[in-house]
């Protein structure tokens, strides 16, 4: 079950990459990238996941004695948490800077944007 | 101190305070921020002191009240504090520069300044890997938004390419942090190092990914084009912090990973660097927007100072003294570049022309130039030093190669800069100076100068910033508000003294070259009275060649040798520049000097064997293999000095262009400096064999080439310092061939021809360019018949003829006797028939000067002329005396040096007896001969008075041979194309063919960068695909090797 | 034009397939653990006794790596304010404000009742976020999509900057302040033990990890408010 | 039970891929909101699995920023840039009437 997820993510990885590199548009290229950022979620989630055990909350079923023997390791979930709102700040962030390049030249068109280059 | 964390603290506390003000009261934000900058300079400074001063162990910081690994923790050491300072240092500036900006956009502007910085201090102070990604992205966002500050409207394009990339990073570093993690079990820096069996085999590809998102931030070649775009559109304040900041913490970064990683993950760095260094220098050759052009450089640093982290197994405990002093000198002369671009209106380089109404700011460029080439006395020249020394004595000379190849592209098109700036037309855009944006770039030059100081005093060498002659040049700095007249005496008033205080230190040989130099060259200085004014950058420009030329006789050892070589270099063309048509030729003496010096560094650091300097007279103890390698690298670097032939294409140019005074600065005194450490190396070094080839041989063949060719170009000019100046590289042949001799006389003849070439050909310099200034041009076809109106100037340049032409009586005579005489103890017998043909070449030439210009018929438009300057003509006087008194008694020089020879050629000395000198092959008696021929002379000369009385006056237009159609109005002078028939015959062995080949080299690498720079075609999708296609092609050669 | 693009992808393959190929090795070299590691058994072990928090991963996120968060915030931060410089940039002040589709009645009055719970909602993820799921982070999110509403609903009716500058200003503030108390009263910077750990398992509990988490969430909110107004704000050309 | 989990996941998996093929166009030549909406997706049936992968924190975080948030920022941005190209169109077709 983790390899099919981590494969996943890593597939999703590639797929993001892919699709950043072969649309031109600038809007689909950003949403290649947040899904590039939701498999590396993915991979590093699956990275923390032992089979068999409970997310790391302690309960009644879940006692602080019996905590490290019963639950899935709690810091990836600490990293991805961090990693999705710092995604999320970036894709807002270039979704403004799109919104202002299509003010300036009225096309989504990345190819368009070459005025610095050599 | 107060904890470091407050750095933090203090940025953040005051980004998100700022909200609480009201739009209206953006003054007070401003100062809200400038306040924290300023706190955290005051914190990160105090740390360095604690270091320092009290010398403290770096600091753990724990946040949240556990310690790592499970909770996040900070370390605050030495490097740590430096580098946190050079971070808050820069955004303190910048921020100071930005005000109208800052003032303008408004509070958020001011917070997203803070947090940039703070983030950089951050990825510094950290040591959790995943907390500096947090920063890394943090740092990444900030910087996409203060590319905003620009008003240039590409800015916009170029922030969203940076972003692409740095979605691109942060995928990639976060899957090798989080296998990382899985490997080790801890997020800690120091804990992953520990625990890391498996990251430190290099072939984890977890431990791969984070670095080569860490590196891609570094902006390897190729994957750099958005940072290019960044630099050429963004606001010059925040290029600073970009180049200077970004790049110091991001190093760090790197450096951190390979604490992790260890020692098989530093080839993979030092590969990177190298490349992306070599590669930027070479793709910003054709490179034409400023800003742009130090993008390039950045880039180029940055690579540079990743190449020595890979180094750091061999640095030992001198690799922070390395790394950081390339990367301050770089981070302060790039800071202060992109600051001082800012006042500039135009984005092409000529613009820059506009700092020559400011000596300051032309000071402050010079400064920042001569610490990004690794000039001394600032701190990347030191840290060359001992790169140099450490890779040669580890053997990793084809990296050691490269490093010097790059740093001399380097400094050819920052020079070549310089040149614009001096040279170019000033655009009618004045700089734009206000006080705070000049306060930061005055603020970087103290920082480099009081760096460079620091770095001499922690270098283990003698600091040069506390070396007489140094300190004695860089004062004119202060003075240049003094009339020229005042400065003048000043100078010379040095000079004398010094030589008085000191003569007695040097053996013979040195006090010949001391003599030349600290006397000639006062000597020479009389003519500078001549100018009037204030001569801005005169005078320091050429105290600090004459500093470098007497530290170079006073050096000892390796390091103070080079030191003063790269001194001298600097001076010399700073001197060079200043004549009027003299950039292109600056330009090429100013790379080939380097280049020179480079062989020279490089020579030196093979012969260390890893020892930080050595005694140069430690430099017979080589053996073979290296000896002779030694010995090729040091003869190269001293024969640019030289200008032997292949060298040479610098020297007509430079020192035909240069002013009247300093043409026989360069030539009579300067080019002493390449036969003194050739001197050097053939005493020490003596014969060398390379693959059962006799190199003094071939340095000889080189000799007899020079003399030869350099006069046979000679005699086609019609240029009359150029003529000399050509003639100048045949001179310096005989003295080449003679010290090649390797025998008692043919070095006794190569001293005679130091102490000869420096009284004529300062002379003869000086009388062509009284000439010149009276008659306005050079051209010695435009000139004719001035005998009557200029006869001082006649005489010294009849008696200058005669003396190099080495006809009795004068000095060129004994000369040419002793090198007769030194033939004839060699065995040597194909150059010397080469050289024999030279002699009379030398005349062909030499009778034009007289004959063209003083001869013949008058001009029309000279008829008021009137003789040169009384201070041209004075110094001409004085060499007239000096000839004939050396003519006369040429002992009063040589018989120390003779005796002092006998230590190293025992054999073939000379008798000195009375008046009478004698060899094996006979002998000479200069009075005698003096006698005889003003006798002879005296009556023939009387005699065609007498025969001549009755001698008929000719018309000047009357003209018998008119053989050819004039189809040029020069044509049409008897004395153009004079030698015509010669160069029928032998004009096909003065072909500029090393000319060519130079240009031709250098248009290859123009033509290559130009075309290869193409693959940063703008386009940010491209960008992404260097940047991938950069991560794959890395990794295959990774594992491949 | 298709040649060309079919290069371009067919190049995009072939580089992403060797990418591919570094992770696949990670994949297959990938050996899940069968125990903690000695960091997270840390976490289980001394967690409750520590911080006093129920939900391991809040007490990461809010103290033993709080510096993280703290950063993660900023990045908020940095974000909205860097959203509503870009779409100011290179452009004179003005006022005109676009022509307005008018609203359904339905959306207009469902929004107004909608959204205090939505945001209480938010408030309730927070506030609890060392007890269950949840926290400042989602808490927040779900504040702003209150606050979405609210935009869509009356597009016109313009938030209030100063008022959001101000929550934003002051949980910043606050946020560091705390930290400052850490550092100060207990372990270090951002400490979450200056107050009592309490019961575990109950709402005041856990030392400052409800307050620190309830400014996160307020930051948050607040972050992506201001982020979404100046979307919507933008003028026309 | 796991074995159910594991199928679960692969369901869900397959579907992630599918959504992501669809957003990045490989997958049918799908409009913006099309593609915007397949990325939600993928967020959304991410979410589901860091549910199943006793991540409730991560999933929640995930449902409402990663697929909520972002997705309505993407439209906010579509729209506006849609207006903008139909005042475009409008201020055009005025200029050739």
């Amino acid at each position: 079950m983790v390899y099919i997820a981590m494969a996943t993510g890593f597939l999703l990885i590639l797929i993001g990459f892919y699709g950043a590199l072969t649309n031109r548009n600038l809007l689909r290229m950003i949403v290649a990238f947040s899904i590039a950022d939701t498999g590396i979620n993915l991979v590093i989630i699956s990275v923390g996941y032992l089979p068999g055990r409970t997310a790391p909350i302690l309960d009644t079923t879940v006692t602080a004695a019996a905590a490290a023997a019963r639950i899935i390791d709690p810091v990836p979930q600490a990293l991805v948490l961090t990693a999705i709102v710092i995604g999320v700040g970036v894709t807002a962030l270039m979704l403004a800077y799109t919104l202002k390049l299509y003010e300036k030249k009225r096309t989504l068109d990345i190819a368009k944007f070459t005025e610095l280059k050599w | 101190m107060v904890s470091a964390l407050y750095i933090l603290i203090a940025a953040l506390g005051a980004a998100f305070f700022l909200g609480f003000l009201k739009d209206g009261m953006r003054a007070t934000a401003y100062a809200l921020t400038l306040a924290a900058l300023v706190f955290m300079n005051f914190i990160s400074a105090g740390w360095v002191w604690v270091f320092v001063v009290d010398g403290a162990a770096p600091v753990e910081i724990l946040t949240s009240g556990f310690p790592p690994p499970f909770a996040i923790n900070l370390r605050m050491g030495l490097t740590e504090a430096a580098l946190t300072l050079l971070v808050n240092l820069s955004g303190l500036l910048s921020a100071l520069y930005l005000k109208d900006v800052l003032l303008a956009l408004g509070r958020r502007s001011m917070a997203v300044l803070l947090i940039a910085v703070m983030a950089l201090c951050g990825i510094i102070l950290t040591r959790d890997i995943f907390n500096l990604f947090v920063f890394f992205e943090l740092a990444a966002i900030a910087t996409a938004g203060l590319i905003l500050l620009s008003e240039d409207k590409r800015a916009l394009s170029a922030g969203f390419k940076y972003m692409i990339v740095a979605q691109a990073i942060s995928v990639l570093l976060l899957i090798g942090i989080i296998f990382s993690y899985h490997a080790t079990g801890t997020l800690n820096i120091d804990g992953m190092a520990e625990a890391s069996t498996e990251l430190k085999t290099g072939a984890s590809i977890a431990f791969f990914l984070m670095f080569i998102a860490v590196v891609a931030e570094l902006k390897p070649f190729p994957a750099n084009g958005w940072a290019l775009d960044i630099y050429e559109s963004a606001h010059p304040a925040f290029s600073a912090i970009f180049s200077a900041a970004s790049g110091a913490a991001f190093l760090f970064a790197a450096d951190k990973l390979l604490h992790i990683g260890g020692a098989a993950w530093f080839p993979l760095a030092t590969g990177i660097g190298i490349v992306t260094f070599v590669a930027a220098n070479l793709l910003a050759l054709p490179q034409t927007n400023d800003r742009r052009l130090l993008g390039y450089s950045s880039i180029a640093q940055t690579g540079l100072v990743l190449a020595v982290l890979g180094q750091q197994d061999i640095l030992g405990d001198r690799y922070l003294f390395v790394a950081g002093g390339l990367l301050f000198a770089h981070s302060i002369a790039k800071a202060g570049l992109y600051w001082l671009s800012g006042l500039i209106a135009g984005r092409e380089l000529p613009d820059w022309a506009a700092l020559r109404s400011r000596p300051l700011l032309i000071f402050a460029f010079v400064t920042f130039i001569a610490m990004l080439s690794g000039l001394p006395p600032f701190p990347g020249f030191y840290a060359k030093w001992e790169l140099a020394r450490l890779l040669a004595g580890e053997g990793r000379i084809a990296l050691l190669a490269l490093i010097l190849f790059g740093a001399l592209l380097e400094a050819g098109y920052l020079f070549r800069w310089f040149g614009y700036i001096i040279k170019r037309e000033q655009p009618a855009q004045r700089v734009a100076c206000t006080p705070h944006k000049l306060a930061p770039v005055i603020a970087a030059v103290v920082a480099g100068w009081a760096l460079g100081y620091l770095w001499g005093d922690l270098s283990g060498h003698a600091n040069l910033l506390l070396a007489v002659p140094l300190l004695f040049a860089l004062s004119f700095l202060l003075l240049e508000w003094l009339p020229a007249w005042i400065k003048n005496t000043l100078a010379i008033a040095g000079m004398v003294a010094f030589f008085v205080l000191t003569y007695a230190e040097y053996d013979p040989l040195r006090l010949i070259f001391s003599v030349i130099i600290l006397i000639g060259g006062p000597i020479i200085f009389l003519a500078s009275y001549h100018e009037h004014g204030r001569r801005i950058g005169f005078y320091p420009a050429a105290m600090l060649m004459y500093a470098g030329l007497t530290l170079l006789i006073r050096a000892n050892d390796s390091f103070g040798f080079f030191a003063a070589w790269e001194m001298l270099t600097v001076g010399s063309y700073f001197l060079i520049l200043r004549g009027k048509h003299s950039e292109p030729h600056a330009l090429s003496y100013i790379i080939f000097s380097l280049g020179g010096a480079f062989m020279i560094l490089a020579g030196f650091a093979l012969a260390a064997q890893g020892a930080p300097q050595f005694d140069l007279a430690s430099l017979s103890l080589l053996t073979q293999p290296l000896a002779p390698w030694v010995f090729i690298l040091l003869a190269l670097g001293f024969m640019t000095k030289t200008a032997a032939i292949g060298l040479h294409i610098w020297l007509p140019g430079a020192h035909g262009e240069a002013e009247t005074d300093v043409s026989p600065m360069v030539s009579g005194i300067l080019l002493k400096a390449g036969l003194f450490g050739l001197i050097v190396l053939l005493m020490t070094m003596g014969k060398q064999q390379l693959y059962g080839i006799e190199l003094t041989h071939v340095l000889l063949w080189i000799g007899a080439l020079s003399a030869l060719l350099g006069n046979l170009m000679a005699i086609f000019e019609e240029d009359a310092k150029r003529l000399l100046a050509y003639s100048s590289i045949g001179q310096m042949g005989y003295a080449v061939f003679g010290l090649a001799l390797m025998n008692h006389l043919g070095w006794l003849m190569a001293l005679m021809f130091v102490i000869n070439h420096y009284i004529y050909k300062s002379m003869l310099f000086l009388s062509a360019g009284g000439v010149a200034k009276r008659t306005g041009t050079r051209d010695m076809y435009r000139m004719g018949g001035l005998i009557t109106l200029m006869p001082l100037s006649f005489i010294a340049t009849l008696i200058g003829i005669i003396a190099v032409s080495g006809v009795p009586p004068l000095s060129g005579f004994g000369g040419r006797w002793i090198f007769y005489n030194a033939i004839l103890s060699s065995d040597v017998r194909l150059p010397m028939v080469i050289l024999f043909f030279a002699g009379p070449i030398a005349f062909l030439y030499l009778f034009r000067l007289i004959h063209t210009i003083f001869l013949g018929q008058l001009k029309d438009e000279h008829r008021k002329l009137k003789e040169a300057p009384f201070w041209i003509i004075l110094p001409q006087m004085i060499f007239v005396v000096l000839l004939l008194v050396f003519a006369v008694a040429p002992g009063l020089a040589l018989r120390r040096v003779d005796t002092y020879l006998n230590q190293f050629f025992p054999e073939g000395g000379l008798n000195w007896a009375g008046t009478t000198i004698s060899s094996n092959y006979g002998y000479w008696n200069p009075v005698a001969i003096m006698i005889t021929v003003c006798v002879i002379f005296g009556s023939l000369f009387a005699w065609l008075l007498f025969v001549n009385r009755k001698a008929q006056k000719v018309k000047q237009f009357n003209i018998v041979f008119a053989g050819e159609r004039p189809y040029r109005p020069e044509t049409t002078h008897f004395a153009w194309n004079f030698f015509a028939p010669y160069r029928k015959a032998l004009g096909f062995m003065v072909q500029p063919f090393v000319t060519r080949f130079w240009s031709g080299l250098t248009d290859l690498l123009h033509a290559a960068a130009d075309l290869s720079r193409r693959l940063y075609n703008g386009n940010g999708q491209t960008y992404a695909f260097h940047f991938i296609a950069f991560v794959v092609v890395v990794y295959f050669l990774w594992t491949g090797v | 034009m298709t040649g060309k693009n079919m290069i371009k992808r067919l190049l995009a393959l072939l580089l992403l397939a060797s990418i591919g190929a570094m992770f696949a090795s990670l994949l297959l070299a990938y050996v899940p653990d069968t125990d903690l590691n000695f960091t997270a058994r840390y976490y289980a072990e001394h967690t409750a006794a520590d911080i006093g928090a129920a939900n391991i991963v809040t007490a990461i996120i809010v103290t033993y790596r709080g510096l993280d968060t703290l950063g993660e915030v900023t990045v908020l931060f940095l974000a909205s304010g860097i959203v509503g410089l870009v779409l100011s940039f290179g452009r004179k002040q003005n006022t005109t404000l676009r022509n307005l589709v008018p609203v359904g009645e339905l959306l207009t009055t469902a929004s107004q009742y909608l959204a205090p719970i939505i945001m209480l909602l938010g408030v309730y993820v927070f506030v609890n976020g060392h007890l269950t799921p949840g926290g400042g982070f989602q808490g927040g999110a779900i504040i702003a999509s209150g606050m979405l509403l609210l935009l869509l609903s009356d597009p016109l009716k313009r938030f209030s900057h100063t008022l959001i500058a101000t929550v934003e200003s002051f949980s910043g503030v606050g946020y560091i302040a705390l930290g400052l108390v850490g550092l100060v009263l207990a372990g270090g910077f951002l400490d979450s033990r200056i107050l009592p750990n309490g019961v575990l398992g109950e709402l005041i509990s856990a030392g400052a990890i409800p307050l620190i988490y309830s400014l996160i969430g307020l930051k948050v909110g607040a972050e992506f408010s201001s982020m979404l107004t100046s979307l919507s704000e933008t003028e026309d050309l | 039970m796991s074995g159910l989990m594991t199928a679960m996941t692969a369901v869900l998996c397959i579907a992630m891929l599918v959504a992501a093929l669809v957003a990045i166009r490989v997958l049918g030549d799908k409009s913006l909101p099309i593609a915007i909406l397949a990325a939600g997706l993928v967020s959304l049936l991410a979410s589901v699995l860091f549910l199943i992968l006793a991540s409730p924190d991560v999933a929640m975080t995930e449902a409402a920023i990663g697929s909520g948030l972002s997705t309505f920022l993407f439209f906010f941005v579509l729209a506006r840039i849609r207006s903008w190209e139909k005042g475009e169109r409008e201020y055009d077709g005025e200029k050739h009437d």
